[in-house]
């Protein structure tokens, strides 16, 4: 093994051991328990310990694994996403803006469809802002409006043209069936629809707990912000990707 | 657990209680005469459900707003829909409610506001339809009171699981389980956005997102499933769902026609968590606490919210003041004590030192200000991270917290909280963490006694008198711009903002709502 | 979907989702989340959710993860470990043993190795029993010695020549590193080595709580009790295994 | 936590509590007399160990064992070692004792019983050099006390962790990282089996079987890394291990010449956990903890194994008068009430109605009956399923009952308790697990006032009754005689039975220990 080859650790090195928790719809009993370790084993577990079972109603069983995953994971195989941006003062910040557009930049958020989540997207928005910083209303050089939530993409794009928004800040925090991907993918169609093709395209930036960045392309977005994002960094990449857009235009 | 024991640990001052009390009652007094001279939409279709119009067009719009709208239309809404509709349904000689509002919406009908005897006959008629609806409500409270007798009514804190699948089918053998597994009372998430609809979907229904649309049929699907299991069980599992949103009147009524048992219902949840017209939302509330009061069913106010956007240190006494509110525009609105399930949380950052004290400290005193009322505890949420066993550790001691200060039904935590909407295991291990908490400490309540001048008394107290300063405040000027200024949720709502707003309407000199009359006749 | 092929459930039929929960040695941060996600996608987690990083130590971090999985189990193919054996009441164990052997049945227990764990054995052997049920002694027709904890094995093998047992009752308790294993086969062996070659061997019955009861023929002994067992389980399996003995020789 | 709140919630009769502790000193009389009339090999090993004797043969025995075999088989052990062994070391011009040591075990040495004056010559060599043994004790002592004061002794409840690994270089950082994360005491678990042998192994080792042999050399290395990770943190963490089994004399020398700051040592859990014959343990644990007590070690007692064969209910006085029998033979061989962590447990069935508040009534009673001891408050184990959630949450509870009655030591439970030895995450979640509950509730001890005749005082009376009532019996009939009953535990173990009986022997009329002699002239 290499120094980037690892394994799961349970009390030494190499052990690769893991919990497992799940619920298989089959009856508690000897046959349920062997479906578990089935279950288990199929999932790389060898040995797979199920180390508790219990009846959850006459037609489900709920089993607690532990057991060894043959998995290993190499480290030098590992994307990060790391930040392609260098993170920028307040300062920085509204100097750039100034300096790059002479004007205010724009930027118009919302959660969008059925979500009515608003404390994520009022993190990075409002001047209270998050973590200790202060959220992008506090900055001198740009005009925020937060259009709170449930606001239909169709209702976003229009308001992102009458403001002549430079970017789209969407926030969506309920994923239970894919709702937010559906519902950035709303407001993706409705821009490509709805926005004027003389005008330059405003930047879609997305934020919510459970998003993966990586998938911003495949959604039809600039920029995808996870769990813990700071004011700072939104308005870090603003700057810098309508920097980049002047540089490629 | 002995109610002397319990009642009276922190030694509040009482004459500081009938103080807050009275600035309540003086905060409410102008939004409630808002509410009894001002009548929505939802008012409306609410009056026709209860005269027996169901169903929807091939869109799925309901009749009852196709009818409204069509009045609207027409006359406006401020007579009232009831005297167009039975004025026309006996002049135009329609079969039934259903047939007249066919017609109505494909615009073969002219409504007209009747006078003089053709006002009293559409008077008589309408409330004789009205009153077959609530007699319905009767009826129901009266089949939950019998089987509230022959099955038993478990002894309380009465444990409280969510479903929450989006699909009624799935719903059902979950919530079966669920009560198996020891629930006494089931709740129906909703759907996100069915909350927005200013309408009421109609059927059964597989397609909502964390959450399954309200829906009569849904309704009674589960009710009928719950029945079935109570049977099984040998004590009666109540159904919960939510007379919240822009439909609020309509599915308080649904609710008593269907003989749901408790629901989700405040007065001001929709304005500062739904953007809802404040007005709106206030002659809302009242409709549907009318009928709330008549169904015999427990209303669960929502003032745990607050502390999901404000911190719940800070915002203790906002929490207070609200609940206050509640129980003055709930009283006012025929509710008892015993329906007044005023809602509060366990919320405070289990960082802080002294957590579990604190929340102890806000516990009892809301039990103590409110000793009659079923108070309704909620689960730590917003401070729920990622890690499930610290989660499940959390929601222990909630529990505990419940116990301790013998809250009257407890909203069951999920270790999930923040992650997905809950798995059939984790209600299943959240059933075990309460049966243990409760079983293991059962008596523990008798071995708390806060010293008369120790952290929680004092902190009790603190809690109190800012409530008693923002009621003040509030009294003065006006809960509108209370609400306007953001003291709920650190949520600025001004008072014309907001959707639904546009289904306001005052009332015309010959107003005329028979449901309102005969609930308010016999309140 | 055939009837008889099921997948985990979280909240919805085939929704295939469980809960992991793991520690990897990498320093906490985006590349060890990333890692993390990697791991649960190795092991058929898709989508993978890692819901909860923590540090554990400069150089390890704790993982809770959410996901999907793929795996799906046929019932078909589960193997139950049924028993093969009837359940018989005291009265027909007591009758069997006199009409079979026409003497006492000989029973030599101990916790060999350095298992100090007696619970199990006297669940199984002694009068007070387990679950309600008594235990071995309590048999009018079995002679049981309990030789108690931490028996060597040759000592064991010694006692049970001395005793002229019918069969040897281990047990195991202490699992890590495999010591459980590793004991019982030291058993087997001692035995092999030390029973005199013209009696018939008796009869090795292992048992602890975390035994896997299809391993016996690995192990080279005649049957396995896990977690749960009762003694009356543990005596009708003796009579019914020198029964099968006698027919067969 | 105001001791006067705490010290005095259950209104306990003090004459029945004076009367327990003479029935006690009672019962405890005879069998003091015993270990002070007769010597162990390992005792006589131990004083090899304090006069500097180490190392090995190349089967890994060690020099200590060989030597004592060697004296044993020419003069027998009823004179001790001592003197044959420093009457030879003069006679015989070895260079020092390892050379003997080594000449012994090649069978080239006779030795032989000195008196006179070259008895008095080999019993002021052996003084010189046993002395030597009990000042780098005194040091360590002294050294400790220092860093306690330059790095300060963390609050009670101390965190006590246990890591388990088997190889001395995984415990190394797995300890250092329990204490980066809030750990107070770490444990080293032994290996299994190494309590039954009779001999210390030598070296680091990395082979244990769910636990790390004791060995000096572990010891060494193990109190240095927690110097490093003290330094680093700002606080002192102590380390423990074993003095427990065959060696138990000889692990508790080891202990004081390489620091360690407790250690496990009970008066009767060798007989009764690991069939150790009764008179071989009673003698070595007087030696031992003559030894704890000069190097200001604190003792560990094993009354919480007994609920793990027993019943916690049943039982609960069983674990009372073992507390008071080690609480007076610990006394007798010189230690200090803060040298005494008595051991107790949190074990009764989680199904139990009011499982919680009894657990609460016996922990408060310990406190109180002995309220200047460092009580160690032990965690389930016997009730922990494979469900880790929920194993969880019953930890917590413990960790609550530990802060709630004002608990010294807490051993921290691990939800794979049953499953695994404790993965690094286990202990990590652990130590949240308690922290929460220490911070949280820090105050609530306060708010505890169980009512005089209220559920938890009347079951601590109830078991403070049965413990005299058990030591009345005991007083008669002789603690040996208990123990062959069954009366702890429910085991029974004879007074002639057990391993290494053959180690015990009589102490000759000019039998002598330099070590006993210097440890109680100035004890
Ligand atoms: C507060 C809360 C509420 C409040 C919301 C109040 C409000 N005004 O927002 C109330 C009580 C009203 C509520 C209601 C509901 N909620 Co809610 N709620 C929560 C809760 C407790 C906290 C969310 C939160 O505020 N987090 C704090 C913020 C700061 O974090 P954040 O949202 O992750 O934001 C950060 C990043 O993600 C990022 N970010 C977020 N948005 C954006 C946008 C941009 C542009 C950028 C750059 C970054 C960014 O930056 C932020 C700062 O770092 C969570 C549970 C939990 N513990 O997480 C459930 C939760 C989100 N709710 C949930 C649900 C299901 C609901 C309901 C639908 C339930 C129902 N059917 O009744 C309702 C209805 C809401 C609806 N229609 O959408 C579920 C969602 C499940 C899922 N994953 O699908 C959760 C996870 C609870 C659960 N069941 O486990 N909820
Ligand atoms: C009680 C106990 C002790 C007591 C033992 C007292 C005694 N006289 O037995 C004491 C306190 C002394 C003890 C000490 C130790 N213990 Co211990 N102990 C336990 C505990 C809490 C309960 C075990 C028990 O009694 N179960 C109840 C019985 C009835 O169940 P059972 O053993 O499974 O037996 C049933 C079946 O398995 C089967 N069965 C068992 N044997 C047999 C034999 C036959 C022939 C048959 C047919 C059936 C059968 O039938 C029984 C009835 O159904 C467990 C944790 C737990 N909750 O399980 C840890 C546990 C077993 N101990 C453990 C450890 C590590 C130790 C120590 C080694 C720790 C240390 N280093 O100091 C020590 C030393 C012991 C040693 N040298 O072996 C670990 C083992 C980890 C592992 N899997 O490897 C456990 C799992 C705790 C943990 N860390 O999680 N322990
Ligand atoms: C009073 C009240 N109404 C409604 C809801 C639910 O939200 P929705 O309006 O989306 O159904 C809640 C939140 O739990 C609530 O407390
Ligand atoms: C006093 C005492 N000694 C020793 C042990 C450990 O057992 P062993 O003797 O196997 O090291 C324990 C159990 O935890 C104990 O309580």
């Amino acid at each position: 093994m290499t120094m980037n080859l690892v394994r799961a650790y349970g009390d030494t090195t190499g052990d690769g051991m893991v919990q497992l928790s799940f619920t298989l719809p089959v009856p508690a009993g000897p046959r349920a328990e062997a479906a578990a370790a089935l279950f288990a084993a199929k999932m790389g577990l060898d040995p797979a310990m199920v180390v508790h079972a219990k009846a959850v109603g006459p037609d489900f069983t709920f089993f607690v694994v532990y057991g060894r995953s043959g998995v290993i994971v190499d480290l030098d195989e590992v994307e990060v996403h790391e930040r392609e941006f260098p993170l920028l003062t307040a300062k920085e910040i509204n100097l750039e803006v100034r300096s790059m557009l002479g004007r205010r930049l724009v930027v118009v958020g919302a959660t969008v469809g059925t979500d009515a989540h608003t404390v994520g997207l009022d993190a990075i928005l409002n001047v209270k802002g998050f973590a200790g910083e202060k959220g992008l209303e506090y900055y001198r050089e740009l005009r925020v409006v937060n259009l709170g939530a449930q606001v239909d993409p169709a209702h976003l794009v229009e308001r992102a043209v009458a403001e002549q928004a430079d970017a789209l800040l969407v926030s969506q925090v309920v994923t239970q069936r894919d709702a937010h991907l559906h519902h950035v993918r709303l407001v993706a169609e409705e821009l490509a629809a709805g926005w004027p093709a003389t005008t330059p395209r405003p930047l879609v930036v997305v934020g919510g707990p459970r998003f993966e960045p990586r998938m911003a392309a495949e959604l039809g977005v600039d920029r995808i912000f996870a769990k813990g994002t700071t004011p700072r960094e939104v308005a870090s990449y603003l700057v810098h990707a309508l920097a980049q857009r002047r540089v490629a235009a | 657990m002995t109610d002397t024991v319990r009642r009276n640990l922190l030694r509040l001052d009482q004459r500081t209680v009938r103080r807050a009390r009275a600035l309540a009652e003086r905060a409410a007094a102008p939004v409630i005469e808002l509410a009894r001279t001002h009548t929505t939409t939802s008012v409306e279709r609410a009056v026709l459900r209860l005269a027996g119009l169901t169903g929807a067009d091939a869109e799925g719009i309901p009749w009852v707003n196709r009818l409204v709208d069509a009045v609207a239309a027409d006359v406006g809404l401020g007579h009232g829909v009831a005297l167009p509709v039975w004025h026309e349904l006996r002049r135009g000689g329609h079969t039934d409610l259903a047939a007249l509002a066919q017609k109505a919406a494909a615009g073969g009908v002219a409504f007209a506001v009747p006078e003089g005897r053709e006002r009293q006959s559409a008077v008589t008629a309408s409330r004789r339809a009205v009153a077959r609806g609530i007699a319905t409500i009767d009826r129901n409270r009266k089949t939950r009171d019998r089987l509230l007798r022959k099955l038993g009514d478990p002894p309380k804190p009465w444990i409280y699981l969510i479903v929450a699948t989006g699909d009624i089918h799935e719903d059902i053998p979950q919530a079966q389980a669920a009560a198996r597994e020891g629930a006494d009372v089931i709740a129906v998430i909703r759907s996100t956005g069915q909350s927005l609809l200013d309408y009421v979907p109609e059927g059964a229904t597989r397609e909502g997102f964390a959450g399954t649309y309200a829906t009569q049929e849904n309704f009674r699907l589960m009710r009928a499933a719950l029945d079935d299991v109570s049977a099984e069980l040998g004590r009666y599992v109540r159904l919960t769902n939510y007379a919240s949103g822009l439909c609020m009147p309509e599915i308080a009524t649904l609710a008593g026609l269907e003989r749901l048992d408790m629901m989700l219902n405040d007065c001001m949840y929709g304005i500062i968590f739904r953007d809802i017209n404040p007005r709106r939302t206030f002659i809302d509330q009242r409709f549907s606490r009318q009928i709330h009061a008549r169904a015999g069913i427990v209303i669960n106010t929502g003032e745990d919210n607050y502390l999901t956007t404000a911190d719940a240190v800070d915002a203790a006494h906002t929490v207070v003041v609200s609940q206050l509110l509640n129980e003055r525009f709930g009283l006012e609105a025929g509710l008892q004590d015993w329906q007044l399930g005023l809602g509060h949380a366990f919320e405070i950052n289990p960082a802080l030192p002294e957590q579990f004290r604190l929340e102890l400290a806000h516990a009892q005193l809301v039990r103590e200000l409110f000793p009659n009322a079923p108070l309704k505890y909620m689960p730590p949420t917003k401070h729920m991270t990622g890690n499930v066993f610290f989660g499940y550790l959390l929601d222990a001691f909630f529990n505990l917290a419940g116990v301790m200060t013998d809250q009257s039904i407890l909203l069951v935590g999920m270790m999930t909280e923040g992650i997905v909407t809950p798995f059939l295991s984790d209600r299943d291990l959240a059933l075990e963490n309460v049966r243990y908490v409760r079983d293991a400490c059962a008596g523990l309540a008798e071995d708390f006694r806060p010293a008369p001048d120790g952290f929680v008394a004092t902190r009790a107290r603190q809690v109190l008198a800012e409530s008693v300063e923002l009621l003040e405040r509030i009294a003065d000027d006006g809960l509108f711009t209370a609400i306007a200024d953001g003291t709920f949720g650190v949520t600025r709502r001004p008072a014309d903002g907001g959707r639904g707003a546009d289904g306001v309407v005052a009332h015309a000199d010959d107003y005329l709502n028979p449901a309102t009359e005969l609930l308010e006749a016999t309140a």
